[in-house]
């Protein structure tokens, strides 16, 4: 399986789908997280992602290793903004590539929702009214 | 190699590297002197420490030669 | 929920990103079938895919409608390329977004699935050793 | 409106396009005319009509007025 990880301040799907294409492929799911305008009611300014850079890219190479365990996924790309980002801009993509499209699915789910759990990334929400979480 | 926080731990130390203070040999013992010396962090859901990037667990022995980080809930995505 | 329905010898990812893409929507979910190189190890040279192309788009609207029923998702589009389609091409995308992820990977999944089970589209397969099924 | 043929159908009848035979009112009529007519098709894994770009279950009255189409097994994606 080959294997693209990135923690950076600009990343795009584009990039993430080049990696993936291949015409042994039949199926490809991509999971983008982006910044919404809204946080359980209340307006979001901007968001303000850290990462402990060494770590995180440790542990999403771990999630890595557990796909191509679990599935015969045949590329997979990780990929986390950081810095300042704005509703509407990319936050984190995921995405992956298979022979079928079953397997597509479950890998790109437990990869996103184990990088969302595990990997040593944190954001701070400004909102519209001065408050900072 | 000092003793990294990260996210709202940061925050709540207002600073980012501390040193890790002498008579500690166990996450567990960090975990407790964060704890009192900190006691904002108390508020935080989980606590995690990191010992040369791999998540540690409380008995895991610690030295001033490893790279240990403060783990706050993580958020990314 | 917006939706674009289209079929087209020419489909993209863009077009279905662009269309989906909204500041209130944190989870983007994109599946996309390509055409391999191969089916059940034979080596495939090019697809031809045809559609009833009117029963086609509404069967795609009754899916989108099953997918507004049973999900918050608050975009989809289903696109589907006819025509002549190489190893590596672009065959189908069905690009969803939500405000939260799970929901627009679950909906993601049965709209493919579906449009797969019952959208009256139909590929020739054209291999190397000169078979055509 | 005629009798559409699409994917392997098609290219079993030689046709794209019929005429709905006299005398066939129903759904489950005309198949049975197109099994008997084209017996390639009875090879097929199913074989559904659609009536007016819906897909129709056997009793469905049928006229030359309706759009009626020839669905083989649907392989997008």
């Amino acid at each position: 399986m080959d294997v693209l990880l990135k923690i950076e301040p600009e990343i795009t799907i584009q990039e993430a789908l080049d990696f993936i294409h291949s015409p042994a492929c039949g199926g490809e799911v991509v999971f983008t997280g982006k910044v919404r305008n809204d946080t359980k009611g209340r307006a979001v300014t901007k968001l303000f992602y850290e990462s402990y850079r060494e770590m995180a890219i440790s542990e999403m190479q771990k999630i890595a290793d557990d796909v191509a365990m679990q599935w015969d996924i045949k590329k997979i790309a990780m990929l986390h903004a950081i810095g300042d980002k704005y509703p509407g801009d990319i936050a984190v993509v995921v995405a992956v590539s298979s022979i079928h499209r079953g397997i597509a699915f479950d890998a790109c789910e437990y990869a996103i929702d184990t990088l969302k759990a595990r990997v040593p990334i944190w954001k701070k929400e400004f909102f519209a009214d001065g408050t900072i979480i | 190699m000092g003793l990294l926080l990260f996210g709202v731990a940061k925050d709540i130390a207002g600073q980012s590297i501390l040193t890790l203070p002498e008579g500690i040999t166990t996450v567990g013992e960090l975990k407790s002197w964060l704890l009192a010396t900190y006691p904002g962090l108390q508020q935080l859901n989980s606590l995690m420490i990191a010992v040369n990037r791999e998540y540690a667990v409380d008995n895991q022995p610690i030295a001033t030669s490893d790279e240990i980080a403060v783990i706050p809930p993580v958020s990314g995505g």
